[in-house]
C-alpha cells in the first residue's frame, strides 16, 4: 500500500510540475552585456551581443558577415531592461554564456554599483565574467565592432585582454566577481580596462585603451598605458608575459627590449615611529634580453649588470607613477588600506573611516629586484663589416 | 612500499603541477604571412602585420581570395614592443613564424637598419628563410591592404611574382633575411634589397609591382637600382636560369632576337696589374633563343656570331651599369671586397680599413662570353624559310 | 689495501655491473663526444678559426689519435678500473682526493650538461616553461635509467646511437642545402698558426670526455679490440664534426656564426624541404634530447661510482636519488643567466676538460711507462 | 549499533569430507569393498556408471565397469568390453583354461578376452579416479586387488578449423583446437624426428591438466630447457585452465606490461620457433600454444612472411615497423604539433587546420583523448559481440559518430583522421599481445604530449625504451637482436632474409647447433 502510494505520487509529481526546460533552438545566446545610462530619458539602457547559431559541419568561416546582433532596450532598472528586450526578440535570451560585461561610461561615473547589483544579483550570469568600462562610445556602438578574425567582439575583447597580458603585460584582467569584492570592501577599489573604438583608414577597431579607476562606486579617473603598466606589476600573483622597454646603456636615445618571463610582488605596509604609513612593496622580476637597438655589446657581465638596474629604475619608474596617479585620483587601487587590515587590524580599525585622508600622503617605499636571465637565439650582438 | 607511494605521489604532484605552460590552442592564434617594420613620422617604430584567416577545406576555391587576410599595425619604442601593441585589438595570439616576407619601410631603410638586426636575428619567432623587401613609395599599409590577383593574400603574392620574375624574366634577385644579415655582417660586401611598390593598373586598382633593387651602405639605403642595373646584379649572383633579354642586332634596328638564359655562370676576380687593382668580372651565359623578329637574311653561322656579340654587349652593359651605380653610390653590393679576401687574403688584410675609399675607383674588366645553344622548335627565322625556299 | 678493496669491487661486478660488448662501448664513447661536442663546439671552433675551422677539426684526427693512444696504454697497463686506478698509481691518500676532485667534476659536468641543454630548450622551443619543470624531468629520465643498471643502460645507449647518429647526419646533409656557397671556405688555409693550435687544442679538449672509457674498458668482454672501437670513435666524431662545421660555414659563413648561440640549431631552423618540411627544430630536438640524457646520464653514473670507491660503499645506485638534487640545485645556479652559461661554456669547461681528462691521464701514461711495476 | 544488522547466512553443517586417506589406498580384493569405496569417493557425481555384472558361468564371478559418461566411447566399451567378458570366457574356457595355470582368470581377461589397444593396470584408488575422469574405464574383478584399465576415452571435440585470431592467405590454415591430443599430433605430423620431443606434466592440484612440453632436442639449449622444467615444477597451483595461467606464473618479469611469451594458434608458427630453438607449451583445453623466449622484435613477424617472396615479405615487415611508430606515436604528435609547435605545420594546412579547429569546444588532447577511448570501447565492443552484431557496432561507431561527431562540431575533422589512421595501423602488428602494449602506453605519451610538447613525448619514450630494454624473456634481452645488437640476427628481424641465405639460426645464450642449412656451393660431405 505505502509503496504504490509512494510510487503512484512520484508519476503525478513529475507528470503535473510543468516543464521547465527550454529547447536549444528556442533560445538565443548572449555573448557580451552592456549598461549604459540614457541621460536624457532617464533610463537604463542594456544591449546585448547575440551569437548566432553555427551551421554544423564547421561550415562557419572567421569572417562570417553576420556572426551576431546586437539589440538593445531601455528601461527603468538594468533587470527589467534585460527583460524589456524579450519585446523585440523572438528568443529566450540566455545569459550563462556571456563572456564580456561592458560598462558604459556614463554609468561608471554614476554610480557603478548600479549596474553591477543587476549582474550579481543574477544567478545566470557567471561571476567570472570579464569586465570592461567603455568610453568615448556606447557599449552598444562597440558591441557592433568587429575584432578582426573574431567575429563576436564581445569574445575578442575578453581574449584581447588575456592575450595582451601574456605578450605585453600592461592591463590586469577583471572579473565581475572581483570587480563587486573590491568594490565593496573597504580599502581596495577596482581597476578596469578601458576599450574604445578607435578609427583607423578606412574601419573601426576595437582598442584596448588605459583602464578606469574607481572610488567609492564611481568612476574617477583613467590611468594611462604606462599607469596600468605600473599597476599589473603589483598585482599580487604570479604573473608571466610582457615586455618591458628601456634605455639602452651605451646610448640612452635607443632601446633595449626585455620580456618578462615572471614576476612576483608582495606588498607589507608598515606604520614607523612617527605614526606614518609606509608601504613597502617588494618585486622580483626575471626577463630576457629580447632586442637591442643599437650594435654595441651589451651582452657581458657588467652591460648586464646595469641592464638589470635600469630596468629595475624603470619599473620602479612606472609603478611609483602609477601610485602617484591612483593618489591624485584619490583611488586605492593598490588595496594598500586591505592589506594594512591584514597586517595591522588595530591601527585599520582606527583610520578605517578617513581612509582616503591617509591615503592621498601615504610613502612608498619600492624595491625592485630584477633579473636577466637568457638571451635568445644570438649570444653577443650584431657585429659590422 | 613506502618508498614506492612516496615515488609515485611525487610523479603525480610532477604532472599535475606542470601546466601546460607553452601550450597554445590552434583557434587562438592567428597565421602572420607578412610583417613589415617602419618608422611613423613621430619617429616611433610601427609593426605592421598581415594576417590570413582559416581557410575552410569546404568552401568553394572562388571564394578563397575575398578578404581574406586582415591587415593591423602597433607602434612602440622597438620592434618588439610595437609587435606586440598590435595584440591591444586583436583578440588572437599571432603566430610570427609563419611570415614568409619581411617589409621594410622607406624611412626605416633610409634612416637606419641597425635597430632591425638584433631584432631579426634574436628573435627566435622570426623564420630566417623569410624574404626582405623595401617598400618603394608606398606606405607599408597600402602595400598590405593592396590587392594582389590569384593570391591568398598580398604577402605572399609579392613573394610569387619574385619567384616566378626571377625564374621568366630575371631581373630582381630574392634575399632571405639570412642572406641580407650576411651581406650585412660580412666585410666586404654590402647588403641589397628588392623593392616593391604600388602602381594603379587599367581599372585603378591598386596593384602590386616590383620596381628596382635598393642598395645599403653602413646600415643605409643609399641608392636604387633601376631595371638595367638590376639586371646587371641578376648577372653576377643568380644560380637560376632562366633570365630573357633581348638583343638588337646590329646591322638593322628592326630585327630583334628574344634570348633565355639557360645557364649562367659568373666570376669576379681580383688581379693586381701594375700595382693597380683591377676586378675581373667574366659572366658566361649560354642562351637559347626564343623569338626573333624580322627578317633576317643571313648564313647562319653568322647569324649565330652576330647574336652573340650583340648578347654579349646587353650583358655587359647591364654590368657596367650596375658597377657604375655601385660605385657611385659607394656600396660595394657587389662583393669585390669579398671577392679580394677570398683570392687574395694578404692584399685584403692592407687594404681592408681603406677599402670604403678605394672602392669608387676600382677598375673593372668586364667579359662576357655568350653561348648559343638551341632555337627551340624552329630552326630558322620563319619568313627566311619561305624567302630561301623561293629562291632559285 | 688495495686488495682488500678489490673484493668490494668485485662483488660490485657480479651483483650490479655486467659485461658489455664492445659495440656497447662504442655508443657510450659517441654519446660522451657526439651530442655537447655538435651543440656547443662548432660555434666555439669557428670563432676561433672562422672558415677554417673545418681543418681544424681534421686535424683534430691526429691529436686524438694520441690521446686514444694514451687511454689505451693506461687501460692495458692498470688492473683496476678508474677510481681504483689512482689509487694504484698515486696510492691511497692522493688517490681518494683525486677521485673526490673527479667526484666533484663529474657532478659539475652533468649540471653543466643539464644547464646548457635546459637553456638551449627553454631559450628556443618552450619558452615558457620554468627550467626547474626541464630540469626535473630530464632528471627523472636520468634516475630512471641509473637504476635499471648499466646492463639496460648499455642497450639504452645502443638505441641512442640508432637514432642519434643517422639523424645528425641526416641534419647537416638537409642543413647543407639551405642555400649553401660554397665560396664561402675561402681562402682556405689562411689561419695564423696561432689561432690553428687554439682550435685543434679546442677540438681535441672535447675528446678528453672519452675519459670514462677508464672505467668502461673493464667491463668489455672484448678488451683486445678496444683500440679498433675506439679508432672507430674517433673517426665517428672528426667526420660528424668537420661535417657539422663545413656545413654551417658553407650556409652562414664565418662572420655570422660569430654571433650564434646555437650555429647548428639556426641551421636547423632554415631547414626547408619543398614547402612542406619546415621548422622541424622541434624534432631535432627531441632527437637530441635521447643524446643529451645519455651524456649526462654517463656522468652521474661515475659519479656514483666514484663515490662507491671513496666512501667504500657496498653498491652505488642508491647515490642517484641525492646527486639528482645536487645536479639540480647546481645547474639552475648555472642558468641563473646567459652571461654566466657563456663564461663557463668558453673558459671553465676547456680547462676542465684539459687538466682531469688529459693532464692528469697524461700523468699515468708517463708515470705506468716510465716506473712499470715491479 | 543494533540497528545495524548484517544478514547472515543460516549455519549448516558441513557434510563429513570423505576419509583423505581413502583415496590413497590400495584396492583390495573384496569387490564389494572396492565399489563401496569408490561410492564414496565418488558420490554426487551423477555422471559415473557403474555396471555391476557376472563373468563366467561356473563359477560365476562378480565383476563391475566404472566409467564417466561422456567421455567414453560406448562402442568400444560394449562391443570390445562387456560383450567379449560376459560371452568370451565361455569360448574360453572350454579349450583353453586348463592351460593356464591356478586358473587365472584375470590374466585370461586381461591377455585373451578383451580387444582393447590400451590396457593397464593399476592398483590403488588414486589411480582409478585418474583414469576414470581422464574417460577410462575400470574393469574390476572379484577376488582380484587389482583393476583393469581400458582406454576407451573419447569425447567430443571441436575440429580442426582455421585460426580465427591469425588468418592467413598463403601457408597452412590448419589450427590448434582444446584437445591436447590433436596439437601434439599437429606437431609431430610436422616434425618427424626422434629429437622432437615432447615431455608431459600433469600440473594442477585439482584438474589435473596435462601440459606438455616440447622442443627439439639438439638444437633448444639444453640449460633453457632445465630452466624451464624447474620453473614448471615449482607451480603450485589448484587449477590451470588455459596457457595464459601458466604464462604468468613462469616468465622473468611478472609485472611488466611487456608480454615475454608468445601464443599462436598455428601448428606451422610453432613448428618454425621449435627449429630456431625455441620452446613450447601445451596444455590440454587450450586452442593456445605458448612460444618462448621471445623478444619484442619477434611480434612484427608474421609466419606467412616465410611463405612469400623475400621481397614484398621485407617490404610488409618494414611496413608493419612503420606501422609499429604510427600506432604508438601518431596521436601524441599531433597533439604536440599543435598546441605547442604551430610553426612546423606547413602555412596552407595550418590555416585548414584552424578552419576546422573553429568553434570545437575541447582542446586537442581532450578532443584525442576522447577519440582514443571511444575507438577502443569500439574494438572491445566489436571483439565481444556476438557475430552478427559485431560488424554492425563497428559500421555505426567508425561511420556514424565519427562523421556525426564532426558534424556537431564536437571534435575536428584532422582528429578522426588521426585517430582512424592509428587504429588501423595497431591492426597491422601480427601479435595481438604486443598490440596492447602499444594501446596502453599510446596514452601515456598523449598525456606528455599534452603536458611538454614534443620534449615529454621524448622524455616518455627514453622511459619507455629503458623498460623494454631492462627485461629480459628467459634470459633473452627483450628487443634482443636490436639492443644488444647482433647483425646477423637484425638482418632476419628488420627484413626477411631469403632462404637461400637463412644458414643460421638466431643465437640464444647456450645454443649449440646453430647452423640450419648448407648454401648450395658449400662442401656436401660435413654437416650435422
Amino acid at each position: 500500500m505505502n509503496k504504490s502510494f509512494f510510487l503512484s505520487s512520484l508519476i503525478l509529481l513529475i507528470f503535473l510540475s510543468g516543464c521547465q526546460s527550454l529547447d536549444v533552438n528556442e533560445t538565443s545566446v548572449a555573448i557580451g552585456l552592456g549598461l549604459d545610462w540614457e541621460a536624457s530619458q532617464n533610463q537604463f539602457r542594456f544591449s546585448a551581443q547575440l551569437a548566432k547559431p553555427i551551421a554544423a559541419g564547421g561550415e562557419s568561416s572567421e569572417d562570417d558577415e553576420d556572426a551576431f546582433i546586437v539589440v538593445s532596450e531601455t528601461g527603468e532598472t538594468a533587470f527589467l531592461a534585460a527583460r524589456n528586450l524579450t519585446l523585440i526578440l523572438p528568443r529566450f535570451p540566455l545569459w550563462p554564456h556571456a563572456s564580456t560585461a561592458i560598462l558604459g561610461e556614463n554609468i561608471a561615473q554614476k554610480d557603478a554599483a548600479l549596474y553591477i547589483d543587476s549582474l550579481v544579483r543574477n544567478p545566470n550570469i557567471r561571476k567570472n565574467v570579464g569586465l570592461v568600462v567603455c568610453t568615448g562610445t556606447t557599449p552598444e556602438q562597440l558591441m557592433q565592432v568587429k575584432t578582426p578574425l573574431e567575429p563576436l567582439s564581445a569574445l575578442g575583447i575578453t581574449k584581447i585582454i588575456d592575450i595582451q597580458q601574456r605578450l605585453l603585460g600592461i592591463y590586469a584582467p577583471i572579473t565581475i566577481g572581483e570587480f563587486t569584492y573590491k568594490l565593496s570592501t573597504p580599502g581596495i577599489e577596482p581597476l578596469v580596462p578601458i576599450a574604445t573604438v578607435v578609427k583607423t583608414e578606412d574601419s573601426e577597431v576595437i582598442k584596448i585603451d588605459g583602464s578606469a579607476a574607481f572610488s567609492e562606486r564611481r568612476m574617477v579617473g583613467k590611468l594611462n598605458e604606462k599607469e596600468s603598466r605600473g599597476y599589473h606589476w603589483l598585482v599580487e600573483d604570479l604573473q608571466a608575459g610582457g615586455i618591458i622597454t628601456i634605455p639602452s646603456p651605451d646610448n640612452p636615445q635607443k632601446f633595449v627590449t626585455l620580456e618578462i618571463i615572471k614576476t612576483q610582488a608582495k606588498v607589507k605596509p608598515c606604520i614607523n615611529d612617527k605614526g606614518e604609513i609606509i608601504i613597502n612593496i617588494k618585486l622580483t622580476a626575471d626577463g630576457n634580453f629580447y632586442e637591442q637597438q643599437t650594435t654595441e655589446q651589451l651582452l657581458n657581465l657588467k652591460n648586464f649588470k646595469t641592464m638589470e638596474k635600469i630596468a629595475a629604475e624603470e619599473i620602479e619608474k612606472e609603478i611609483a607613477q602609477a601610485i602617484i596617479r591612483a593618489q591624485e585620483l584619490n583611488s586605492d587601487i593598490f588595496g594598500f588600506g586591505q592589506n594594512l587590515s591584514k597586517c595591522n587590524p588595530k591601527a585599520w580599525r582606527k583610520i578605517e573611516d578617513n581612509w582616503y585622508h591617509y591615503f592621498s600622503d601615504i610613502k612608498t617605499n619600492i624595491e625592485v629586484d630584477f633579473r636577466l636571465r637568457r638571451s635568445y637565439l644570438t649570444n653577443s650582438s650584431f657585429k659590422f663589416s | 612500499m613506502r618508498k614506492k607511494i612516496i615515488n609515485s605521489c611525487l610523479i603525480i604532484l610532477l604532472i599535475l603541477s606542470s601546466g601546460c605552460w607553452s601550450s597554445l590552442n590552434i583557434n587562438d592564434t592567428a597565421v602572420c604571412s607578412g610583417l613589415g617594420v617602419d618608422i611613423t613620422d613621430t619617429g616611433k617604430i610601427s609593426v605592421m602585420v598581415q594576417i590570413n584567416k582559416s581557410v575552410n577545406p569546404q568552401n568553394e576555391e572562388g571564394k578563397l581570395t575575398e578578404g581574406a587576410f586582415v591587415v593591423v599595425s602597433g607602434s612602440g619604442d622597438s620592434i618588439t614592443e610595437a609587435s606586440r601593441k598590435v595584440t591591444l585589438s586583436l583578440p588572437r595570439m599571432p603566430i610570427w613564424s609563419h611570415a614568409d616576407l619581411f617589409l621594410l619601410g622607406e624611412n626605416l631603410v633610409t634612416e637606419d637598419l641597425s635597430i632591425l638586426y638584433d631584432f631579426l636575428f634574436r628573435n627566435r619567432n622570426i623564420r630566417k628563410s623569410s624574404y626582405a623587401l623595401v617598400a618603394n613609395k608606398a606606405s607599408l599599409g597600402k602595400i598590405y591592404n593592396s590587392d594582389c590577383p590569384m593570391a591568398l593574400c598580398s604577402a605572399r603574392g609579392i613573394l610569387k611574382i619574385l619567384f616566378s620574375q626571377e625564374k621568366n624574366l630575371g631581373i630582381y634577385l630574392p634575399v632571405t633575411i639570412k642572406d641580407f644579415f650576411i651581406m650585412a655582417s660580412t666585410p666586404g660586401i654590402d647588403p641589397f634589397l628588392p623593392m616593391v611598390t604600388v602602381r594603379k593598373d587599367l581599372e585603378d586598382k591598386d596593384i602590386l609591382t616590383l620596381d628596382g633593387t635598393a642598395i645599403f651602405k653602413n646600415n643605409k639605403m643609399v641608392g636604387d637600382l633601376n631595371e638595367t642595373e638590376s639586371r646587371g646584379l641578376y648577372w653576377l649572383n643568380t644560380k637560376t636560369a632562366g633570365s630573357c633579354i633581348v638583343v638588337t642586332l646590329s646591322d638593322n634596328p628592326e630585327n630583334k632576337v628574344s634570348l633565355q638564359a639557360c645557364k649562367i655562370n659568373s666570376k669576379i676576380r681580383p688581379r693586381i696589374k701594375d700595382n693597380e687593382l683591377v676586378m675581373d668580372i667574366t659572366c658566361n651565359v649560354d642562351f637559347n633563343i626564343t623569338e626573333i623578329i624580322g627578317i633576317v637574311d643571313e648564313e647562319d653561322e653568322e647569324l649565330m656570331v652576330k647574336i652573340q656579340n650583340a648578347a654579349n654587349k646587353k650583358v655587359a652593359s647591364h654590368i657596367r651599369q650596375a658597377v657604375a651605380k655601385g660605385q657611385k653610390a659607394n656600396s660595394d653590393f657587389l662583393g669585390f671586397g669579398l671577392s679580394i679576401s677570398r683570392y687574395q687574403p694578404k692584399l685584403w688584410e692592407n687594404i681592408e680599413d681603406d677599402w670604403e675609399n678605394r672602392f669608387p675607383s676600382v677598375r673593372t674588366n668586364i667579359e662576357v662570353k655568350s653561348n648559343l645553344l638551341r632555337s627551340n622548335l624552329i630552326f630558322n627565322d620563319v619568313f627566311l624559310v619561305n624567302k630561301k625556299g623561293g629562291k632559285p | 689495501m688495495v686488495k682488500t678493496r678489490l673484493i668490494f669491487y668485485y662483488l660490485g661486478v657480479i651483483y650490479n655491473l655486467y659485461r658489455i660488448s664492445n659495440f656497447q662501448i662504442f655508443c657510450f664513447m659517441i654519446i660522451l663526444v657526439g651530442p655537447v661536442a655538435f651543440l656547443e663546439q662548432p660555434g666555439r671552433v669557428i670563432s676561433i678559426a672562422a672558415q677554417n675551422a673545418w681543418l681544424t677539426s681534421l686535424a683534430a684526427l691526429f691529436s686524438g689519435a694520441l690521446i686514444i693512444l694514451m687511454f689505451s696504454f693506461i687501460i692495458k697497463k692498470s688492473e683496476n678500473p678508474f677510481p681504483y686506478l689512482l689509487e694504484e698509481h698515486f696510492g691511497i691518500i692522493i688517490g681518494k682526493f683525486l677521485s673526490l676532485i673527479y667526484l666533484l667534476v663529474f657532478l659539475f659536468i652533468t649540471s653543466y650538461t643539464l644547464a646548457l641543454f635546459v637553456n638551449f630548450i627553454t631559450n628556443n622551443v618552450l619558452p615558457d616553461t620554468p627550467i626547474s619543470i626541464l630540469i626535473g624531468g630530464l632528471l627523472f629520465v636520468g634516475y630512471i635509467i641509473i637504476k635499471s643498471g648499466l646492463e639496460s643502460f648499455a642497450r639504452l645507449c645502443e638505441i641512442i646511437v640508432y637514432i642519434g647518429l643517422p639523424f645528425s647526419f641526416l641534419i647537416i646533409f638537409l642543413g647543407s642545402f639551405q642555400t649553401p656557397d660554397i665560396a664561402r671556405l675561402l681562402p682556405i688555409g689562411y689561419i695564423s698558426v696561432k689561432d690553428f693550435s687554439l682550435a685543434l687544442v679546442s677540438n681535441t679538449s672535447v675528446l678528453g670526455r672519452l675519459f670514462p672509457l677508464l672505467t668502461f674498458a673493464y667491463f668489455a668482454n672484448n678488451t683486445a679490440k678496444l683500440n679498433s672501437v675506439l679508432f672507430k670513435v674517433l673517426l665517428t666524431y672528426i667526420t660528424l664534426m668537420t661535417a657539422t662545421v663545413l656545413a654551417i660555414i658553407v650556409v652562414f659563413g664565418a662572420n655570422t656564426v660569430d654571433i650564434l648561440a646555437f650555429p647548428i640549431f639556426s641551421l636547423v631552423r632554415l631547414i626547408d624541404i619543398s614547402e612542406f618540411i619546415n621548422n622541424v627544430d622541434i624534432v631535432f630536438i627531441g632527437i637530441w634530447v635521447l643524446g643529451i640524457v645519455g651524456a649526462l646520464t654517463i656522468f652521474w653514473f661515475l659519479a656514483c661510482f666514484v663515490s662507491q670507491y671513496i666512501f667504500n660503499l657496498k653498491e652505488f645506485d642508491f647515490l642517484a636519488a641525492p646527486f639528482s638534487l645536487i645536479i639540480a640545485t647546481t645547474s639552475l645556479l648555472m642558468s641563473q643567466n646567459i652571461i654566466i652559461l657563456n663564461i663557463i661554456t668558453k673558459h671553465l669547461v676547456i680547462y676542465i676538460y684539459v687538466l682531469l681528462f688529459i693532464l692528469i691521464p697524461f700523468f699515468i701514461f708517463l708515470k705506468s711507462l716510465f716506473y712499470s711495476r715491479v | 549499533m543494533k540497528y545495524l544488522t548484517t544478514r547472515k547466512y543460516a549455519k549448516q553443517s558441513v557434510p563429513p569430507i570423505p576419509d583423505r586417506h581413502l583415496v590413497t589406498q590400495d584396492l583390495t580384493v573384496n569387490l564389494a569393498d572396492n565399489l563401496a569405496n569408490l561410492n564414496e569417493l565418488l558420490e554426487s557425481c551423477y555422471d559415473i556408471v557403474i555396471k555391476e555384472f557376472k563373468i563366467a558361468t561356473n563359477p560365476s564371478i562378480n565383476a563391475s565397469i566404472l566409467f564417466f559418461d561422456g567421455l567414453v566411447d560406448r562402442v568400444t566399451i560394449e562391443f570390445n568390453v562387456l560383450k567379449p567378458l560376459m560371452f568370451g570366457l565361455e569360448e574360453v574356457s572350454l579349450k583353453d583354461l586348463s592351460s593356464y595355470e591356478s586358473k587365472n582368470v584375470f590374466n585370461i581377461i586381461k591377455e585373451r578376452i578383451l580387444s582393447v589397444s590400451e590396457l593397464e593396470t593399476v592398483h590403488n584408488l588414486q589411480d582409478v579416479i585418474h583414469h576414470i575422469s581422464s574417460g577410462d574405464t575400470i574393469i574390476l574383478i572379484d577376488g582380484y586387488a587389482t583393476a583393469l584399465v581400458a582406454g576407451t576415452r573419447t569425447w567430443q571435440s571441436r575440429n580442426i578449423d582455421t585460426p580465427e585470431n591469425e588468418i592467413v592467405i598463403f601457408g597452412p590454415k590448419e589450427g590448434f583446437t582444446e584437445t591436447l591430443l590433436f596439437n601434439t599430433a599437429a606437431l609431430r605430423r610436422r616434425i618427424k624426428s626422434t629429437s622432437f620431443k615432447m615431455e608431459a606434466f600433469v600440473m594442477g592440484r585439482i584438474t589435473k591438466t596435462d601440459v606438455v612440453l616440447c622442443y627439439i632436442e639438439n638444437i633448444a639449449p639444453y640449460g633453457l630447457v632445465n630452466e624451464i622444467k624447474s620453473r614448471l615444477d615449482k607451480i603450485d597451483i589448484d587449477g590451470i585452465l588455459d596457457t595464459g595461467y601458466l604464462k604468468e606464473l613462469i616468465t622473468d618479469e611478472r609485472k611488466s606490461v611487456f608480454t615475454q611469451i608468445e601464443h599462436t594458434e598455428k601448428p606451422d608458427r610453432v613448428c618454425a620457433h621449435l627449429l630456431e630453438g625455441r620452446i613450447c607449451i601445451l596444455v590440454d583445453g587450450s586452442p593456445m600454444a605458448m612460444v618462448m623466449p621471445i623478444t619484442f622484435p619477434q611480434y612484427l613477424i608474421a609466419s606467412e612472411d616465410y611463405y612469400t617472396h623475400y621481397i614484398p615479405a621485407s617490404f610488409f615487415r618494414l611496413l608493419r615497423f612503420f606501422a609499429l611508430f604510427i600506432a604508438l606515436l601518431l596521436p601524441s604528435l599531433y597533439v604536440a604539433v599543435i598546441t605547442f609547435h604551430h610553426e612546423m605545420i606547413p602555412t596552407s594546412l595550418y590555416l585548414t587546420i584552424a578552419a576546422t579547429r573553429q568553434g570545437v569546444p575541447f582542446p586537442p588532447f581532450i578532443e584525442a583523448l576522447l577519440l582514443e577511448v571511444t575507438f577502443e570501447m569500439l574494438r572491445e565492443a566489436g571483439l565481444r559481440l556476438p557475430r552478427a552484431v559485431g560488424p554492425a557496432v563497428s559500421i555505426v561507431g567508425a561511420l556514424i559518430i565519427g562523421d556525426a561527431a564532426v558534424r556537431a562540431g564536437l571534435v575536428s575533422t584532422p582528429i578522426v583522421v588521426v585517430v582512424a589512421f592509428t587504429g588501423i595501423a595497431s591492426f597491422v602488428t601480427p601479435a595481438y599481445n604486443a598490440g596492447i602494449v602499444v594501446r596502453l602506453s599510446r596514452f601515456a605519451f598523449l598525456f606528455s604530449a599534452a603536458i611538454l610538447g614534443f620534449l615529454g613525448i621524448m622524455i616518455t619514450f627514453i622511459i619507455f625504451i629503458t623498460r623494454m630494454v631492462s627485461i629480459s624473456s628467459f634470459g633473452q634481452p627483450y628487443l634482443s637482436p636490436i639492443a644488444p645488437l647482433n647483425l646477423a640476427q637484425l638482418s632476419d628481424i628488420i627484413i626477411r632474409r631469403p632462404w637461400f641465405m637463412n644458414v643460421k639460426r638466431p643465437y640464444m645464450d647456450g645454443m649449440e647447433n646453430q647452423r640450419r642449412a648448407k648454401m648450395p656451393h658449400e662442401n656436401r660431405g660435413d654437416g650435422e
